[in-house]
């Protein structure tokens, strides 16, 4: 099929904006706080940031929210009653600014939650997120979505992917699926037709480092390496690679009692914290710190493709970004891939 | 820095040490902890204004503590946590051995923790002016004003909790915010679950906190947690005099006295 | 069950038995009737038991699926929930997710013999076995159960061993520890392992299926194997922490192998292929 | 509407203060009926993360009560105590806790009266400074019933 491609004026997009939210939309796009920047609800179009290569978060809390309450429960003297969230509740919601790694992650996300059990939860959210991408024409150091399968130019994931065309440029809109025609039924004179773009000239340069099949099949004998534990022993096992990451989605289920009612609530978890795989007993299967980094890697690069025939990884470079101690992922697949067996 | 790899080296090489814990360059312009526990590769380390690491966190990690006795390259604030690490039995003399650093740059061996202990006394713990000013302006805020700050200023904390793993006082094998019986701190990161979280870490570390701001480096959403414990450094100076991790001296917290003040007690 | 994976069946208690010092059973029924009438599980499968406002924990459905319109479960007060369930009364209502998980492939056993080897708490996932081959008795040749404890107070089915240990179609065996018989004990006294290897069971034509803690079944294996049971004829079943139950909260994986879909139940030579993360 | 009744958790010592409100009631001193005591060994004993979990739980004022300086069971208890109010207090205004719903007192197993009037004038400030709304909020629905970002 031939990409519908239109031409969007650079100061058309303010007016996209006002549209979307004449349309009742929500908006979550990235703003920038305390030099961090994240997606957040957007009332106004101003003060949405453009000025970054990638946000501190992903945009994955939008189908799979930090906390999320599951079922609320009361008591009474009538007995229990137990009610699941409406899913009818949920806003329809356009992401506004997200990277092409970042879209990416949506499907590898959707991957997980859709592994025989169908998590409605998750899929009723993202039925009603509708995802803006914006091609990247900057990168850095921690980038490398080239070397597991994205671009910075990717469409993947993307209902419509703008692209800029040069700094201050106008942008290259592809409509990619569905719902990005609806979004251009109700805005098309901002959608102008136009003659054959090339985005790739465009966008940023992001070379290949490693090749991802071979890491996978180095991991398949790689269990008792003793690399896991020379790379993480500097380590301090916080969550903050999970929580930033796009595709991780490791969690933990939480009651939370008010007097006779309460809810149960699904909130986020890292494979990396000491408790959690840690069984009542006292027993935990990943004892040590070496372990838990050892099941990161091998759930990203050879749990998920093996089961899921995705892998758990977009390139973003986020984990290493957000590391408090530069754990960089990039630097230690290089490693796996050089480590001759 | 030649001083230092020269120093390392010889350490390993006589096996003085079994590793030494410093600086090496890391991804883009950062610096990261480094184990040597080779002498040829003691050339990786490096020491400069951007190594802000506290890798005191490093010396009561199970992985690192077994290799064996350890010396650690230490700034001035790593010295402070060393200090503080010791008067609570988390190291001594057998396991690690201190490389000093002054505020100067210069290197200095201690033969032993308590010449550490003095070489840290020469100097105050002081807030910077930053901060300082920030303190007040919040303390200027009415209640209610301080309330919304500090719910706003928490809001994003999604406890990755590597505030608590970068903090070299935070060393507990299991912290009071992963026991579930009782549920001291709601588990979910909601405001309620953050502020509590939050309040409990600086209680924790009242009278133990050097001030390293280790945490607000660690913090990848650089939500300002370091006011909470700076402002307590600040009120444990007004309470009970100025403060120095000490050695032999009484815990802040642990212990009282007669005349502590009582003002607000009817 | 409904779009909401995570909604659990509603279970009324209907009967709180003690066990052993902190282990209990519960008989649970199905508050609507419609649940009860589309749930089904095979042996071997668990559950989600939640407590409302406490929490959700994951142990095995200890009833036979042969018994229809009641589950039963037996737990030891470790932890916050099994505390919590511990203190609720026969009337109360509990949350019941399930059934997650693979099942013993008890069809494929017809015609052969079975010896169950259980140690302590590890009773209840091959109780749902013994009493679905009970129920099934012309299906299978000899049943042989050998089951011990620490001390007798804590071999648990109290009852139900006494019973089967009347049945002439069953051959029971039940042991404790040294140290642990009362004066009247007239059963073995010694480690499971032991206590196996004294019997001798024969392999022929075999299934040997074997729960415990670590240790035991560590020591049990090797016996097994040297009586001549290969490893696809032995079965065990695996524990790990985990919260969904359906393979997407990320704790219980065993290398590639998820605990909550790919088991509970294994055979030995599955267990060999398995890394060391359990 | 009716006027807004204060709920007042106290923790108190078991020698001192408990013995207090019981002379109290002994004495029959008539006094505001919107405490809820809660009996400790010690006032040491009284970890500060109760307190925050009595406001989670709803409640719109405490008191915190023991042995006077000196007058400790287990000699110093309180005023280990003590020390750790002096910063737990301090915590809790610097990050918009309402302090004056936080009400500390020495009350000896003597002061039957003075236990009356602790509660009292609980009582009266905390009536008029309302429900503890503030946190009531942020601690009943923490989780958004439809959550996002």
């Amino acid at each position: 099929m031939n990409i519908d491609k239109r031409l969007v004026r650079k100061d058309s997009l303010e007016k996209l904006f006002d549209i979307l939210k004449q349309n009742s939309k929500t908006i979550y796009a990235p703003f920038s706080k305390n030099s961090k920047v994240s997606f957040r609800e957007a009332d106004s179009f101003s003060g949405i940031t453009t000025d970054y290569i990638q946000t501190t978060q992903s945009s994955k809390e939008v189908a799979f929210p930090r906390n999320e309450k599951i079922l609320n429960y009361s008591k009474d003297k009538e007995g229990m009653k137990v009610k699941g969230i409406d899913l009818n509740d949920i806003p329809e919601v356009v992401l506004w600014g997200v990277r092409p790694c970042d879209t990416m992650g949506i499907g590898e996300l959707s991957a997980i939650f859709n592994w025989d059990y169908k998590d409605e939860i998750y899929n009723n959210r993202l039925s009603r997120v509708t995802v803006f991408g914006f091609s990247c024409s900057k990168s850095d150091d921690y980038c490398f979505c080239t070397s597991v399968g994205g671009n910075p130019g990717n469409t993947q994931g993307s209902d419509i992917l703008f692209t800029q065309l040069g700094e201050n440029g106008d942008y290259l809109a592809e409509i990619l699926t569905d719902k990005g025609s609806s979004i251009v039924s109700i805005s098309s004179a901002l959608f102008e037709k136009t003659e054959n773009i090339e985005k790739e000239k465009f966008l940023a340069e992001v070379p290949a480092r490693f090749e991802r099949e071979e890491i996978r099949g180095k991991l398949e004998k790689f269990f008792d390496s003793q690399l896991w534990v020379e790379q993480s022993l500097k380590c301090i096992g916080c969550g903050a690679c999970a929580y930033v990451c796009p595709t991780c989605a490791c969690f933990d289920i939480q009651d939370e009692a008010h007097g006779k009612s309460g809810s149960r609530v699904r909130c986020w978890d890292s494979c990396g914290f000491s408790t959690f795989t840690l069984h009542t007993s006292g027993h935990n299967p990943r004892e040590v710190q070496s372990q838990r980094w050892r099941q990161r890697i091998m759930h990203k690069f050879l749990i998920m493709p093996d089961r899921l025939s995705v892998y758990g990884c977009t390139g973003c470079g986020r984990c290493s970004r957000a590391c408090p101690v530069d754990m960089n992922i990039l630097e230690h697949l290089i490693s796996i891939q050089e480590v001759s067996l | 820095m030649d001083d230092l790899r020269k120093r390392a080296k010889e350490l390993l090489e006589t096996s003085a040490v079994k590793v030494v814990i410093g600086y090496e360059q890391g991804t883009a312009n950062k610096t990261r902890a480094l184990f040597v526990e080779k002498a040829e590769d003691a050339d990786c380390l490096i020491f400069d204004s951007r190594c802000v690491q506290n890798l005191a966190t490093y010396v009561t990690k199970r992985e690192v503590k077994d290799k064996g006795k350890m010396a650690i390259t230490a700034t001035l604030p790593v010295m402070r946590s060393i200090i503080q690490l010791a008067s609570e039995f988390q190291v001594n003399d057998n396991n690690l051995l201190v490389l000093g650093i002054t505020p100067e740059s210069k290197l200095v061996e201690f033969k032993n923790l308590s010449e550490v202990e003095t070489f840290v006394h020469q100097y105050q713990i002081e807030i910077d002016a930053k901060n300082k000013e920030m303190l007040d302006k919040i303390a200027k805020m009415t209640q209610a004003e301080r309330w919304k700050f500090w719910i706003d200023e928490l809001s994003p904390c999604f406890k990755c909790y590597a505030c608590r793993a970068a903090c070299p006082m935070c060393y507990c094998h299991r912290c009071t915010v992963d026991f579930n019986q009782p549920q001291w701190i709601p588990v979910p990161s909601h405001e309620l679950g953050n502020l509590e979280w939050h309040i409990m870490r600086a209680i924790h570390l009242t009278g133990r906190c050097i001030d390293c701001d280790a945490c607000y480096n660690a913090c990848p959403l650089a939500i300002p947690i370091n006011l909470l414990t700076k402002r307590m450094l600040e009120d444990v100076k007004i309470n009970f005099g100025s403060y120095q991790p000490s050695i032999k001296a009484d815990h802040l917290m642990s212990t009282y006295k007669p005349d502590d003040k009582e003002n607000f007690i009817q | 069950m409904t779009d909401n994976l995570y909604m659990p069946y509603l279970m009324r208690i209907e009967r709180v038995t003690y066990e052993a010092p902190g282990v209990k059973t519960f008989m649970l029924r199905f508050v609507n009737d419609d649940d009860q009438e589309k749930f089904n599980f095979k042996a071997g499968q668990f559950g989600e038991y939640s407590v409302f406002g406490v929490g959700e924990s994951t142990f095995c459905i200890a009833s036979s699926p042969t018994r229809k319109s009641f589950i039963e479960c037996t737990f030891r007060q470790t932890g916050k929930v099994t505390n919590a369930l511990s203190g609720c009364e026969e009337g109360s209502i509990i949350g019941f997710r399930g059934p997650f998980g693979n099942t013993f492939p008890i069809d494929g056993w017809k015609g052969k013999s079975l010896l169950f080897i259980a140690g302590g708490i590890a009773l209840p996932p091959m109780r749902c076995v013994i009493w679905n081959a009970l129920d099934l008795r012309e299906n299978f040749k000899d049943i042989t159960i050998i089951y011990g404890a620490r001390t007798v107070k804590d071999l648990v089915y109290k009852y139900e061993l006494q019973e089967w240990e009347r049945r002439k179609d069953v051959q029971l065996i039940t042991t404790v520890d040294p140290g642990g018989e009362s004066p009247d004990w007239k059963g073995e006294i010694g480690f499971v392992p032991t206590i196996v290897e004294k019997i001798a069971p024969s392999s022929k034509d075999t299934i040997a299926i074997v729960c415990g803690p670590p240790v035991m079944i560590k020591y049990t294996f090797p016996i097994l194997s040297s009586l001549g049971f290969t490893d696809e004829n032995i079965f065990t079943t695996l524990e790990n922490r985990m919260k969904c139950g359906f393979g997407k909260c990320g704790r219980c994986n065993v290398g590639k192998v998820y605990v909550c879909k790919d088991g509970p139940v294994f055979t030995l030579s599955q267990l060999k292929n398995l890394p060391d993360e359990y | 509407m009716a006027e807004f009744e204060p709920k007042i958790v106290a923790f108190v010592c078991n020698w001192c203060t408990y013995a207090g409100a019981d002379l109290t009631g002994t004495s029959r001193i008539k006094y505001a009926s919107n405490v809820r005591i809660l009996r400790f060994p010690c006032t040491g004993r009284i970890d500060y993360m109760l307190l925050l979990k009595a406001f989670d739980e709803g409640a719109d004022g405490i008191i915190v009560s023991g042995c006077h300086p000196n007058d400790c069971h287990y000699t110093s208890g309180n005023f280990h105590a003590r020390r750790r109010w002096i910063m737990f207090r301090s915590l809790c205004d610097f990050t918009g806790i309402d302090t004056r719903r936080i009400k500390f007192s020495w009350v000896s197993a003597a002061e039957g009266a003075k236990w009356a009037d602790i509660v009292n004038t609980t009582v009266a400030s905390i009536r008029e400074l309302g429900p503890y709304t503030e946190y009531k909020i942020v601690a009943n629905n923490p989780v958004k019933e439809v959550s996002h970002g």
